[in-house]
């Protein structure tokens, strides 16, 4: 009983977000308030279960008293529900900022930077690798902003057109993923829901 | 006590940016000139924002879905201007927010865009909408029932891109994107009035307010960049003619 | 209290990011643990920040309820489910039976079904997006076609199409990709060197 | 005329759309599906490089918005890795993984015949991303105390014989373009990366792929389709192929109608002002 429940309610909520491509509804409304509801709730859940396990654990299992420091930067951030106090969470958004911006600065000039540049060194002995490597230098050069000089600019041009194949190539990419995504609700509407020739 | 293999060319960056930051910093602030090639984009968003006005309808704003990094500290220079915009034009902007780290910053922007207009009272909470998970749905949903007449989404975008251009397409409303995730960028690239392709979007706090901070920043930014573009051309060079000390180099 | 309210957190930020940055440079003993667990904290105060966002849509949908706004009925479906999805994932944690459920009937259908409606709008952006109005729009339109040529049907009648799409996909594309990868790289470090410095404070409340 | 072709009311293409992707899921046609060498190669990069008894990671970073992609990769893959004799740890930073995991791990003890705690496990989710990853990478043995069904960890053999990040072999991460698992991950010397991925990541990733730092790297369900195809074993993706072929049909229709339309009526107003 259960299970036909479940698939019934999901088949209601699937057709709910679907009703929307034909117009704005109570429908799909109902559907969006309660996506609202079970995705915060699943968040909150998960936040929970999180802070147990790195938080509180090691603070009361193992007294790592120093976990005290995240757990009152973390707390802090409610002052933010008051006018008056809201000052009080900037310490923890430095801090959530600050190591933020730490991780990020170190990946992205190791893997996004060096790593790259390093992999566009390529043996110009084959065609393919001459236009890579043209390609990449004028697509590079468009994200140039303090450049004035006009052959620079006709360069930058050709990066725009590089750019623009790219993202064509992309969208065409990408039909392939939304496409099967549908398939995949219309699988479960057919077979699952309705139970047609299976 | 030592120091990590395959960091040595990377400090090199690090201490290149820093210097070249400094000095273009300061040159700034003696000379105070500076030229940051157009974006067309931010003309865009107050041309938006204008429309909106005119038209009584309010403005939607998001930063995606994905995970907070450095795209979403763009967005907030660019979020600072358009308050700004909507404080002074009095324009509604509602704000659909998936993030929790999101929802302390975007409050202390707002706050600070209508405290500088003058008009603090008409700050109003509600209209930053903490969504989580179901962002897209909600957005969509916002955008059809409030007929939004501009949609602005700056940060890190997933498929909530295609979404929000033809939500906010049915209403022929004036568009705006930037993200540097490229996966999304052809979407934007489509359906959009304007759009900032990655450090497009850095590049136009630049350009929005120049401060000696932001012209230093995007100064170091273009001549490390440049570095880097001569670099590939030496590197491939040398690598024909058979010669990977470039390359041993930069993984010291 | 000035010290507190704007100096304090520019110091908390620079301090947490140089442990973090000077362990990526130098081997100092000790530094590693300290690192390591500067990141993990991170992870703490995430789940903090979690918890103060759904306050915000908490208080939201409970004043719509008292001042009896128009659409309160669906505040109800918003706090309702809410309060299911967090009694039964604490009682039950979410490897129960009945959370998993719950996941199945409610959570699952809708994140999939809404990121099903994209083929909807890529659909009616095909059509009304891709339009030529330039020479750029061309060359994303023809690029776009001869990818989607690769696919099943097309490749039986067409033997090149995937070697065409197989070479814009490793060349153009990848060179193009790339070059956003290396353009955003600096401006992402940098970016992070402002905050880091405390040079960009406009989360914080501070101006730049 | 040509107004009408500028201005088609959307729904109607939604509509068309629909019935021709439906169509086949009731009465497949079995159109041809040509292999791919990416996916070749990173199928030889598993069948090379994993021997019985290496132990690799296995990223379930997927949530229900891309089950239909990514699910079906993760079965041959993992199933290939399990025919291969890995020992397999599973974890996730994605919310929505646990529950693939979970699945996942039944389909190994039922289909091949794993015993949870010697020759595979589960761990929980850990948020944070990038840096759930980095506390991978440094203190592996810190950052988890349970495994996925909160059981103590320290209770398994197979967890006891690991030390580090370091005594694995490869990282197997199905999840939608995860340049943040790519990041730290890239920091363990001799771990080999391969990434599974959903269509719409693939152009974020393959920069990484093309320059050698993931030895194996498959896209979308085509390339979930092409691997049922190597491991022999055809599933759900090789059953959605139809819908495809025809779906991409129809967008390429749309596209050449939208540019028929509009540049027939701009020429039209052209020659009437």
């Amino acid at each position: 009983m259960a299970a036909t429940l479940s698939v019934w309610l999901a088949a209601f909520l699937t057709l709910g977000v679907f009703s929307w491509m034909y117009k704005e509804n109570p429908w799909f409304h109902f559907a969006e308030n309660m996506y609202i509801g079970a995705s915060l709730g699943h968040l909150a859940v998960t936040g929970f279960q999180n802070l147990k396990e790195i938080a509180v654990g090691p603070l009361v299992n193992e007294n790592k008293y120093y976990m005290l420091i995240p757990i009152l930067l973390g707390m802090l951030l409610f002052s933010r529900w008051t006018d008056k106090y809201a000052w009080m969470s900037r310490a923890s958004m430095g801090f959530l900022v600050g190591t933020t911006a730490a991780v990020v600065m170190m990946g992205a000039i190791r893997a996004q930077l060096i790593q790259q540049v390093v992999a566009t060194m390529m043996p110009l002995t084959s065609v393919n690798n001459v236009i890579f490597v043209v390609l990449t230098i004028a697509a590079t050069t468009y994200f140039l902003f303090t450049m004035r000089n006009k052959s620079a600019q006709k360069v930058m041009d050709l990066g725009k057109y590089v750019l623009m194949v790219a993202f064509g190539a992309t969208f065409g990419n990408t039909v392939m993923s939304r496409i099967s995504l549908f398939t995949g609700r219309a699988q479960f509407l057919l077979f699952q829901w309705l139970k047609i020739g299976q | 006590m030592g120091f990590k293999t395959g960091s040595g060319f990377h400090l090199l960056v690090l201490i290149a940016y820093i210097a070249i930051f400094v000095y273009a910093s300061s040159r700034f602030r003696r000379t105070g000139e500076v030229y940051v090639r157009e974006l067309e984009g931010v003309k865009k968003i107050e041309e938006g924002i204008g429309r909106a006005v005119e038209m009584g309808r309010p403005v939607h704003w998001s930063y995606g879905t994905g995970a907070f990094d450095a795209q979403h500290m763009a967005a907030f220079s660019l979020l600072s201007y358009a308050a700004k915009l909507c404080a002074q034009y009095d324009c509604r902007m509602i704000l659909s927010i998936a993030l929790p780290e999101l929802v302390p910053m975007t409050d202390e922007i707002i706050r600070k865009a209508y405290s500088e207009a003058g008009k603090p009272n008409q700050y109003n909470p509600d209209d930053i909408r903490f969504l989580g998970g179901s962002h897209n749905a909600a957005m969509i949903g916002t955008i059809a029932r409030e007929k939004v007449a501009a949609n602005f989404m700056f940060g890190s975008l997933f498929y909530e891109s295609v979404l929000g251009v033809e939500a906010a397409a049915m209403n022929n409303a004036i568009q705006v994107a930037g993200t540097a995730n490229t996966h999304q960028l052809p979407f934007i690239a489509a359906g959009c009035d304007s759009i900032f392709i990655g450090a497009e979007m850095f590049a136009a706090a630049t350009q929005i307010e120049p401060t000696p901070v932001r012209v230093g920043s995007t100064y170091a930014e273009d001549w490390i960049t440049r570095t880097m573009v001569v670099l590939m051309i030496i590197g491939s060079l040398m690598v024909t003619f058979g010669s990977d000390a470039l390359i041993r180099l930069m993984k010291l | 209290m000035q010290f507190l309210k704007n100096q304090l957190p520019v110091v908390v930020t620079f301090v947490a990011a140089v442990t973090i940055v000077l362990n990526f440079y130098v081997d100092i003993p000790g530094l590693e643990t300290v690192s390591n667990e500067l990141v993990r904290w991170n992870v703490v105060l995430a789940a903090f920040a979690l918890i103060l966002g759904i306050g915000n849509i908490i208080k939201l949908h409970l004043k719509k309820i008292v001042r009896h706004e128009p659409d309160v009925f669906y505040s109800y479906v918003t706090l309702g489910t809410l309060a299911v999805f967090i009694i039964v994932g604490v009682v039950d944690t979410t490897e129960g039976s009945t959370y998993q459920w719950l996941w199945d009937s409610i959570l699952l259908p809708l994140e999939s079904t809404m990121y099903a409606t994209t083929m909807f709008f890529i659909t009616s952006a095909a059509y009304r997006a891709f339009r030529v109005k330039n020479a750029y729009a061309a060359v994303l339109m023809v690029s776009a076609i001869l990818m989607m040529l690769r696919v099943g049907i097309f490749a039986s009648f067409m033997p090149f199409t995937p070697d065409v799409a197989a070479w814009i996909w490793d060349i153009p594309n990848t060179a193009g990709m790339r070059a956003v990868v290396v353009g955003t790289a600096l401006s992402l470090a940098g970016n992070a060197f402002r905050i880091i410095t405390g040079l960009e404070r406009g989360h914080l409340g501070g101006g730049t | 005329m040509w107004e009408k072709l500028n201005q088609i009311d959307v729904r109607i293409l939604y509509v068309i759309m629909v019935i021709l992707v439906v169509f086949p899921l009731l009465k497949p046609i079995g159109l041809p599906l040509p292999i791919s060498t990416q996916t070749k190669n990173s199928y030889q990069a598993i069948e090379e490089n994993i021997k019985e008894g290496d132990l690799v990671f296995l990223g379930v970073d997927f949530s229900p918005l891309q089950e239909a992609e990514l699910w079906p990769q993760l079965v041959a893959v993992g199933g290939h890795l399990a025919n291969k004799g890995a020992r397999i740890v599973m974890l996730h930073v994605v919310p929505g993984g646990f529950r693939y995991e979970g699945r996942f791990a039944d389909v190994l003890k039922s289909e091949y015949g794993l015993e949870y705690g010697v020759d595979f496990l589960c761990l929980p989710f850990s948020a944070g991303r990038e840096a759930a990853f980095e506390a991978i990478v440094h203190d592996i043995k810190g950052l988890y105390k349970v495994d996925l069904y909160g059981e103590s960890l320290t209770g398994y053999p197979l967890w006891n014989e690991i030390s580090s990040a370091k005594d694995f072999k490869m990282f197997v991460e199905i999840a939608d373009a995860p340049d943040w698992w790519l990041r730290p991950m890239s920091q363990v010397p001799g771990l080999l990366l391969w990434n599974g991925t959903v269509a719409s990541g693939a152009s974020t990733m393959a920069p990484f792929y093309q320059s050698g730092q993931m030895c194996g790297f498959i896209v979308g369900m085509a390339g979930g389709a092409e691997y049922e195809a190597l491991t022999g074993k055809t599933g759900l993706a090789t059953g959605a192929m139809d819908s495809q072929s025809l779906g991409h049909a129809l967008i390429i229709l749309f596209v050449v109608v939208g540019n028929l339309g509009y540049y027939m009526t701009k020429r039209g107003n052209a020659s009437v002002n």
